[in-house]
């Protein structure tokens, strides 16, 4: 009975906060918030990615009959595009924990989709599983700077819920299959991630000078200055050397 | 085993109303035999305990022996030649020294009981020296980890020291429980409720511990 | 009551027995060894048949035993007397010295043989080596190369994310750069097979059920086996020693190949490096 | 040494703290054994259905299990690591908490004085701190429930380096680790001082005519118990004291150097991998024994008792028990044959194991002789005794497989093994409580447990563990390894049908234990009263006083022995038998050939 009554005030407390957090962020947004865009090239030939063998677990042997997997390290799109690189802006001072969205970062067919997943301190994310074989989620952060947890998910198991205090970038592994890796890339303030063309746009941003910093794994970074004006939107193009 | 008692004997009550124990591990009577041909009363539990105890014992240091074998055994670039710390040598003199207080104690403690002596100073006095003797020991191995301490070593440097550190705190503790032994020994003395058995035990477990340590002090100057 | 527990004994027992002898659980599942493909299994699985029948004999005596005696003497008549057992404690003394004494040197030393057939005899000179690292929780294999030798490996250069399970350093490393790791382990028929054994982390083991091999693998010791596989198909290599969440888990497959279909097993592999 | 020996000088204590949880009575401290092994028993069983149902459905659900851990059972359904956690805290409980301290010194503690005609053990306050200590190392193990990501999930017998290098090899693997290595450290020491008290009792506290020869088996049993004891704790206390070194100093005595866990090598280098192996099955295979031969001797008691005879030969059965905890130092090596170790030390461990079959089958056959031509009574406690002799002869010849490093190729680390231990060990030891319990409730509580239930109890337990346990051996035979959570191997799917057979006929062997429960606490308060203090016509000292005994168990008279222990169906004597404390004389004896 009086479980109802707390999850009753729980759930209130949070439709209550999401409006809030709607109005106030409309209400700034008409306060004129700018955005940066840009593109993350790779300059170069992309390196081979190694296949990946699978054939420990016939169930993810299955997954991939037709598409072979093979390494997420560095993934070229169209126009030498960069996915997976993470932009955010360097030394955020704004407001703390801007991000209000939940990402999902899935099992699926035996890997990390997406391999790099960024975040904004304290936002929530759900780890799911879309297979039909056990996973194990393993992040590994520095233990001085973010707890660590390592938890497995069964088939059809619930999300496991989760957030980050700290900005870091941590790997995360699946123990049961080596092969499967990927990253939590963890940062202060908004942050955008590259799409398979290289491009990015960071939303919300208040007008001002900014340094954008580009992490790509497995630990490259590299920045440019921006201004951002009101309502407007600023542009940061990188490049990274395929040199691996 | 065919035996036949034909008329039950008479139990000298008043003894056995004092206590159990009078079927003696010595005392290995006959089955059907004439319980008032028991001569040997079984000894006091406190002599056997303590044999059964410093057996444990035996077997707990055999076990980190042979962990100590196996492992160096088992490392062919990590185990490193150390110099025990020259208080350890000190520290065996100290040892061996108050196992011949305790003994001279004993003596003087007997001779005491007896009658023979009728002070109950001097005795007491050997037992405060063994008793002391056992602290500065002890204080002679914590002065030796200190040691180490400041010069940087720890448990976990080199595996060598790991066994130096284990094997030394773990005798120090059972060294504790001997002074502790000994400070019950003292105070009933001094109440004049001392049995003996209880001095033989405490001087058993001692000496063993002496022993014990003489022969770890050997293990640690051979091997390490 | 007592007769009713005379007779349960006696059912279960046979009951027990039923699914070795017929090697078979109801629904068809089969309880026996699995099917033997190597050359040295042959002893193993006569030792097993041998002490099969000497254990499930003292097994059925002694549980009809048991159940005829409860049987038997539970209702003593009122001018029953206590019997002793024909020979008494002595003859049950030196029954069990000559019978199951014999009995357990015999086995012992036919089981001695078997086991020295494995495990004293040295792998063939031209056997093929082949290494295996066991880490949580997956088996990686890495054949030499046309070279025929192994590079050195690197642990601190062991990155599961680059898929770089050995630590070997293909840039500096001459052997190691023909080298070729695998998921999977693939053999050529009648061909004797060396394998070195080492663990990545922690305890794990190699146990081939078909093959009839089973050894630990020892973090900090390289150990090693061979065997001989007489029969072409795919088998499964199973971690035993439990490592950790994943060990249900921790898997690879044995494939059998003729010699002809391995070489062109190990080009593809090659290739993928 | 502290001499410690009040047992004629304690006085009867009135407050209800002394004579009810810090008592220095032998007989409250056996009880107080007795009620924690109850509680570890259920709990351990209720684990045990658990993984049972995981193993036969893995994708159940078992509704309400998140409650007991959100991070292990996400949906109700146990994880793999869950899985492994529960699995080794049945483990632990089963062997540490109950099959040790319920045989051993639960009813040991109770009985052994009053066996010998002791007025208590010779070191009331060490006995004490025996149960409190072991306790205080129960619900340490308990608590690792409940820290950050639960308990250890190394198994029973936690091998390095999984156990020893720390939270990086998985849940549960660093506090849980370190809770359990305290656990047993702490139990190590409870059961060293237990055995100190049990064998100076034997020794040195026997009454008057009570040479070694006269006492019952059962006093026999534990008192070579109690030696294997001393000698197994005392080594693996230093064992555990080593892992905890490697876990929170950063030793290195079981690590190897250059593993890497997780792209990262270890801080460690030179540890010893088989140096773990080696000091825990020294202690673990006495271990077996420890669990094992009390039971062998309630068993003998008991069925001593209702054969209404002596066994064929007194001594034959206290030399083979013997020579079981002799030998029990010399083949714990079997448990490693293929672990790595040289071959040819396989095969010296392997004779002693097969030698280890000789006492044991003696053993049998003087029960099973003895049982020729005896007047044998039936009821739930022979009946328990005899289910004994069943199991015991069912799990002991597995043991010829597995005494062989060539068979063992096969056989290691299956549920061939599993069938085996947990028949000879587990059920049979289980068998020898159930016996003890109901052959010795009357005497400690002057009441009579309800013979209908615990009979429904015999048939459900015996029926059913031979359902759980024989196919374990199918299973392992065919290959099934155990400590596996579900059966994803393609040669391993197949038998899954078989797993769901075992697991029904454990719920239902388990839900059983629930009639044994209740027959227990319901005769407790509201069980006829024992007609009079001996209820079973037995001969040992226990039926010659009060029930239930007085605080320095014999009031007035102490005992004086003029007998054998077990002078049953004698010619010429007014009853069928005599007691060891009735001066009666004794005209013709058969037995002691």
């Amino acid at each position: 009975m009086k479980r109802d009554y707390n999850s009753a005030a729980v759930l209130s407390a949070v439709v209550l906060i999401c409006c809030g957090a709607l109005i106030l962020g409309q209400r700034v947004n008409a306060a004129g918030e700018g955005k940066i865009t840009g593109n993350v090239k790779l300059d170069g030939p992309a390196p081979h990615m190694k296949g990946i063998d699978m054939s420990k677990d016939p169930w993810c042997v299955k997954q991939h009959a037709n598409s072979p997997a093979h390494l997420e390290t560095t993934v070229v799109g169209q126009n030498d595009g960069l996915e997976n690189v993470v932009l955010y802006i360097d030394g955020w001072n704004g407001p703390a924990d801007v991000e209000k969205s939940v990402p999902v970062y899935d099992q699926k067919n035996c890997m990390y989709t997406p391999h790099v997943l960024a975040l904004d301190t304290n936002q929530t994310f759900k780890v799911i599983t879309s297979d039909q074989t056990a996973h194990n989620i393993h992040p590994l952060p520095n233990p001085m700077i973010n707890v660590g947890w390592n938890q497995s998910q069964p088939p059809s198991a619930p999300p496991i819920e989760k957030s980050w205090k700290n900005p870091e970038v941590i790997p995360v592994q699946c123990n049961i299959h080596p092969w499967m890796h990927g990253w939590f890339v963890v940062v202060k303030g908004p942050y955008a991630t590259t799409d398979d063309s290289g491009n990015y746009t960071i939303e919300n941003v208040p007008p001002g000078s900014y340094t954008v910093k580009a992490w790509h794994e497995p630990d490259e970074t590299q920045t440019a200055k921006v201004t951002v004006t009101a309502g407007g939107s600023a542009t940061a193009n990188f490049t990274f050397k395929a040199g691996k | 085993m065919a035996t036949t008692v034909h008329e039950p004997p008479s139990i000298d009550l008043e003894r056995l109303r004092d206590s159990s124990g009078n079927g003696g591990w010595r005392n290995l009577v006959p089955a059907g035999g004439d319980p008032r041909k028991v001569k040997y009363h079984s000894p006091p539990p406190a002599s056997t305990g303590i044999w059964v105890g410093l057996a444990g014992i035996t077997m707990t240091f055999a076990a980190f022996t042979s962990a100590l074998v196996v492992r160096q055994g088992a490392s062919y670039t990590d185990w490193r030649h150390i110099t025990l710390p020259p208080v350890l040598y000190l520290d065996t003199l100290i040892i061996v020294a108050s196992s011949v207080t305790l003994e001279i104690a004993r003596r003087r403690v007997a001779a005491f009981m007896g009658g023979v002596m009728h002070r109950a100073a001097v005795p007491a006095r050997w037992l405060y020296l063994t008793f002391f003797l056992g602290l500065l020991f002890i204080a002679g191995q914590t002065y030796a980890w200190l040691q180490l301490r400041s010069q940087g070593i720890k448990l976990s440097t080199n595996i060598s020291y790991s066994f130096f550190y284990v094997l030394t705190v773990i005798h120090a503790l059972h060294l504790l429980g001997g002074i502790g032994g000994m400070a019950r020994v003292i105070s009933k003395f001094n109440h004049l409720s001392l049995k003996r058995s209880t001095l033989d035990a405490t001087s058993r477990y001692w000496h063993f511990m002496g022993v014990l340590w003489i022969y770890l002090f050997w293990l640690l100057w051979t091997r390490l | 009551m007592a007769k009713l527990v005379a007779v349960t004994i006696v059912v279960i027992a046979i009951l027990s027995a039923i699914p070795i002898i017929t090697h078979k659980w109801p629904g068809d599942i089969s309880v026996g060894l699995p099917q033997d493909i190597s050359t040295h299994g042959e002893l193993i699985d006569e030792q097993y048949a041998d002490t099969m029948l000497e254990a499930g004999i003292s097994f059925l005596i002694s549980q009809f035993l048991l159940a005829y005696f409860i049987w038997r003497f539970s209702q003593p008549k009122p001018g029953d007397k206590i019997r002793s057992f024909p020979g008494g404690a002595t003859g049950l003394v030196v029954a069990a010295f000559l019978l199951v004494g014999t009995e357990v040197l015999a086995l012992g030393v036919f089981g001695a043989k078997a086991w020295g057939s494995i495990y004293f005899t040295p792998p063939a000179a031209n056997a093929m080596p082949v290494q295996v690292q066991a880490g949580q929780f997956a088996f990686y294999f890495r054949y030499p190369g046309p070279d025929g030798r192994f590079g050195p490996l690197h642990p601190n250069l062991i990155s599961e994310a680059n898929a770089n399970f050995f630590g070997l350093d293909t840039t500096n490393d001459q052997d190691s750069k023909d080298d070729i790791v695998t998921a999977e382990m693939a053999i050529p028929v009648n061909r004797e097979i060396h394998l070195l054994m080492h663990s990545k982390d922690l305890g794990h083991a190699f146990f081939v059920p078909e093959l009839r091999i089973h050894q630990d693998f020892v973090p900090g010791l390289d150990l090693s086996v061979h065997f001989t596989a007489t029969k072409i198909g795919k088998y499964e290599i199973v971690c035993t020693q439990l490592c950790g969440l994943g060990h249900f888990n921790m898997k690879a497959y044995l494939e059998v190949m003729s010699q002809q279909d391995f070489d062109n097993w190990l080009k593809q592999q090659a290739a993928l490096q | 040494m502290h001499d410690m020996s009040h047992a004629v000088h304690h006085g009867e204590p009135t407050s209800f703290i002394r004579k009810h949880v810090f008592s220095l009575d032998h007989k409250v401290i056996g009880k107080q054994y007795y009620g924690m092994a109850l509680i570890a028993v259920f709990i351990a069983m209720v684990l045990s259905w658990i993984m049972r149902l995981h193993l036969g459905w893995s994708n159940l659900a078992i509704p309400g299990l998140h409650l007991l851990s959100k991070n292990g059972a996400p949906g109700d359904v146990p994880t793999p690591e869950y899985y492994l956690q529960l699995m080794t805290m049945h483990g632990t409980i089963m062997v540490f908490f109950v099959l040790t301290t319920a045989p051993f010194t639960a009813f040991g503690n109770y009985f052994l004085p009053i066996q010998t005609g002791a007025e208590d053990m010779p070191f009331p306050h060490f006995n004490m701190m025996s149960f409190w200590v072991t306790f205080s190392g129960f619900i340490v193990l308990i608590s690792s429930f409940f820290v950050s990501d639960g308990p250890t999930l190394g198994g029973w017998t936690q091998y390095a380096p999984l156990s020893a290098a720390g939270a990086v090899t998985g849940p549960g693997q660093g506090w849980g680790v370190v809770l359990w290595a305290i656990s047993i450290g702490l139990f190590c020491v409870g059961q060293l001082f237990g055995s100190l008290n049990f064998i100076t009792t034997t020794l040195d506290m026997r009454c008057k005519g009570m040479s070694l020869m006269r006492l019952p088996l059962s006093a026999w049993a534990w008192f070579l118990t109690s030696v294997m004891g001393l000698g197994a704790f005392a080594v693996l206390m230093p064992a555990v004291i080593l892992l905890i070194l490697d876990h929170l100093a950063g030793t290195s005595f079981f690590v190897a150097s250059n593993l890497v866990i997780n792209d990262q090598v270890l801080p460690h280098s030179g540890g010893s991998t088989l140096l773990w192996q080696h000091l825990f099955w020294f202690f673990g295979h006495p271990e077996v024994y420890i669990a094992l031969v009390p039971g062998m001797g309630i068993t003998s008691h008991v069925l001593i008792t209702n054969m209404r005879r002596p066994m064929l030969s007194h001594r034959v059965l206290i030399y083979s028990m013997g020579a079981l905890v002799v030998l029990s130092y010399m083949v714990y090596g079997h448990h490693m044959f293929v672990a790595g170790m040289n071959p040819i030390s396989s095969l010296a461990f392997s004779f002693p194991t097969l030698i280890i079959t000789i006492p044991s089958t003696i053993i049998v056959l003087i029960w099973l002789g003895s049982l020729y031509g005896s007047k044998l009574r039936i009821n739930s406690a022979s009946l328990f005794a005899l289910g004994f002799i069943s199991m015991f002869i069912s799990g002991g010849v597995s043991g010829f497989f597995l005494a062989q490093p060539s068979i063992d190729i096969m056989l290691h680390a299956t549920y061939f093994v599993v069938g085996h231990f947990h028949l000879v060990m587990a059920v049979a030891a289980m068998f020898g409580i159930f016996a003890g319990t109901y052959f010795w409730f009357p005497k400690m509580f002057g009441r009579m447990m309800n013979e209908p239930l615990g009979k429904i109890h015999f048939w459900c337990s015996f029926v059913g563990a031979y359902c759980i346990f024989m196919p374990f051996h199918y299973l392992g035979i065919a290959g099934n390894i155990r400590r596996y959570q579900a059966m994803v191997d393609d040669y391993l799917v197949p038998l899954i049908p078989v797993h769901k057979f075992i697991t029904i006929a454990a719920l239902f062997t388990g839900a059983a234990q629930l009639i044994f429960l209740y027959n227990l606490i319901y005769s407790r308060f509201k069980g006829p009263k024992a007609p009079n203090d001996n209820p079973w016509e037995g001969t040992s000292l226990e039926w010659s006083t009060a029930t239930p005994p007085p605080h320095n168990n014999w009031g007035d008279k102490m005992p004086v022995v003029y007998h054998d222990p077990y002078q049953y169906s004698v010619e010429g004597a007014k009853q069928d038998f005599i007691m060891q404390a009735s001066p009666e004389p004794v005209h013709s004896a058969d037995e002691e050939k």
